[in-house]
């Protein structure tokens, strides 16, 4: 079995966003989907600070200090993109206009509920941003993360230990081991890393996964 | 490559089913989608909620629409005008049902609904017979009452230009309510003068961004004049 | 004793506009206002579809069909105005951050109820179109009416009879005949037409009226 | 005439008084109103109530305003960042207060004060720690978390160019949180790049139309640099 690599991962969400998508990548690694969305095909990527129509980073020395991406980051505009205010930023998210949210998380339950903004811990100072709007406002929720800790423990649980981002938003999880769909009966997985057992999956999973998905 | 021209208005709202929301936005003849009207009338729709500030004029438009007996009900803040007389008679003989929203309540509530807010308290018409039956509440030292989204299946709006993906810009007091509106529905509809090349409209200058727009409609200039 | 025809009633109403304010002016009667603001003096219009710095009308065979009023009348922009969509027209209106709107009456009642929508007529087709809004946003309301129904009736009321547009609203009434304060303590007579005394003025009025107010 | 401009970013803020709420505009460095924060800090005011989206950044600009202990209460969705330790410090020696407020929702409440909504249901939050204590409502298919807006004593934003009105127009990203929160208190100043000449603004473009705008402060480019 071979994990797949940050790289990897983000390759395959991009995979999975069709043309036309209107699109928001959460900070970190979802940023990495940016990469990997095909050339040549109008994906539309969205940030919470007034931008829809993101382009790549500019070239070293192109930056524009007034054209940051939500994690304040040099980026590009598209041509045919669009600049708008915070409240119009998020009254695309709120109001259900993004076909797709990619947010990282430290957990995700099998109810879809989603954790990825405080860890719990009581001398923490919490700093929430937009994780909590994109997690309720778009119609997908992807989430891309790592499998299991750093301690081999699970990140996909029965119920969230760490506080909540939002309830019952997650649609799918694209882990470094496989790619599951999170529906009212259960946790689909879709796919798998390469020499991995549905078996194995499972055991490292902790919670009940289904394997009807899996394409033959 | 996204490109969300259509051929005809026809075409552009040939989907549009039996009971349907449909936004219809424009003040007076400013900024009012007329040939989307018109192609809405062909199209044979029946049992429409409409929403617009107003309930026809003259013999035309809404007021055809109207006329046709196409219409359930409307959602307005201003029926009564000195040519509305289609809308005034079906009205004084049930044949239509009216919701008389004042109209920034009308805007705010169009707007609720393209920015995903579930209600909201405004001090508008509070005290008064359109507040009757309706949830108040008192915050700070002012008194408010609770109103709800408008959401609409489509929008059918007005620009002055599009490109492929949707962007618009309008024209002086022709914006009105078409940003708010083409906001608030499932599938929102321009007609525009001109389809200019993606990177004609300036970034800054856009109103309304293509991701609320499905469909664009450019309307030939003979057609504009004939209206 | 001399009524104010309609055009002097907007000349005594524009006299209280000081420069600088933000100003709505009702369908009907209190359009003529704008015919007597100063010129040379800033003064911003506002109209509910979408114009601030709203100028007068065209010459004609300069009309736009894409530039009109509340009254969908052609206008003007002037030099410094700007556009902008009907919720953000309101939230300006709602937000109270014009100093004046003023508009028509049928009824304004001792506490400051206005009365300007409905006739309350049962077979009357509603229509109301910006006024509750107006009424209850604006910093200042003043009402321009005339004073008296076609029947000799005062249309300054202990009660409204008609349907309220909004409560206890009005903070100034312009008629033919006066100018009236409506204050917390009750109806202050600020000015009346030559050659009426405060005491026919109360007789016509019906409800009891101040004269403390009343320059000397 | 009016002329909205002021000589200096100090004799703009002179009357800010101790205990008022000022919102900062600004997403990172982009809009953010440096040479009015720098007057702030200047100007002496106390017990300050701030709204940003941050809580401070390294040594300058609102970080020097928190170290200096002038704020009070900070209103902000996103304060722990690698180098936000000025507030993080004196928040973990209970110095200063944390409102924490999902972004969204943060947008909302200020653009909701501009607006004159007395208060609105909003998705976000639900079921979390952050709507704990806050009146919920299930409308529809969904909850609701009820929301109050944010007013402020002053604003202090950021536009790229002004007229004597007050009109503004930001560039490309730097509008963010700036033309919501001019709408949102009883005192907007604008420091801006230049004020041009009225009608050298596009009336379609303005995006902070004058209303909203009480004092704009033309920066000098050298300070510009220097910051």
């Amino acid at each position: 079995m071979k994990k797949l690599d940050r790289k990897e991962m983000a390759a395959r969400v991009a995979r999975d966003i069709p043309e036309g998508a209107y699109v928001n990548l959460g900070i970190g690694l979802p940023t990495l989907v940016a990469d990997y969305l095909p050339k040549g095909k109008d994906i539309f990527l969205h940030s919470e600070n007034g931008i829809l129509g993101m382009g790549p980073k500019p070239p070293e020395g192109e930056q524009d200090p007034d054209l940051v991406n939500a994690g304040k980051e040099p980026v590009t505009l598209l041509t045919g993109g669009a600049f708008f205010h915070h409240a119009d930023a998020f009254a695309m998210i709120r109001g259900r206009h993004l076909d797709f949210a990619v947010l990282g998380a430290f957990q995700v339950s099998v109810a879809g509920d989603l954790a990825n903004w405080h860890t719990g811990a009581p001398d923490a100072i919490p700093a929430v941003g937009g994780a909590m709007d994109l997690a309720v406002g778009a119609k997908n929720v992807l989430v891309m993360m790592e499998h299991l800790t750093k301690s081999g423990e699970s990140k996909i649980v029965e119920r969230c230990t760490y506080p909540l981002t939002g309830a019952r938003c997650v649609n799918r999880i694209y882990t470094d081991l496989a790619v599951i769909d999170v529906k009212p009966d259960g946790l689909h997985v879709v796919d798998m890393v390469e020499g991995l057992s549905f078996d194995e999956l499972q055991r490292l999973t902790g919670v009940a996964l289904k394997k009807t998905a899996i394409a033959a | 490559m996204i490109d969300k021209s259509v051929a005809s208005a026809e075409a552009a709202l040939a989907d549009v089913p039996d009971g349907a929301t449909v936004m219809i936005a424009g003040f007076g003849g400013a900024g009012q989608p007329v040939q989307l009207i018109e192609a809405l009338i062909a199209q044979g729709a029946r049992e429409l909620t409409i929403v617009n500030n107003n309930a026809g004029n003259g013999d035309a438009g809404l007021a055809a629409l109207i006329a046709a007996k196409r219409v359930r009900k409307i959602l307005c803040s201003f029926p009564r005008q000195a040519d509305s007389w289609h809308f005034d008679k079906l009205y004084r003989a049930g044949g239509i049902e009216l919701e008389l929203v004042p109209q920034g309540t009308l805007a705010e509530r169009i707007r609720a609904a393209g920015a995903g807010i579930g209600a909201f308290f405004t001090p508008t018409a509070y005290g008064t017979k359109l507040a009757e039956g309706k949830e108040t509440r008192r915050i700070g030292e002012r008194d408010y009452v609770l109103e709800y989204p408008i959401h609409a299946d489509y929008a059918l709006v007005k620009a002055d230009r599009a490109d492929r993906w949707g962007n618009l810009v309008y024209r002086k007091s022709a914006r009105n309510f078409n940003p708010i509106m083409a906001s608030a529905a499932k599938c929102t509809v321009a007609q525009v003068r001109e389809i200019v090349p993606l990177g004609a409209l300036d970034p800054e200058v856009v109103v309304t961004p293509g991701i609320f727009v499905k469909r664009v409609v450019k309307i030939a200039a003979s057609l504009r004049k004939a209206a």
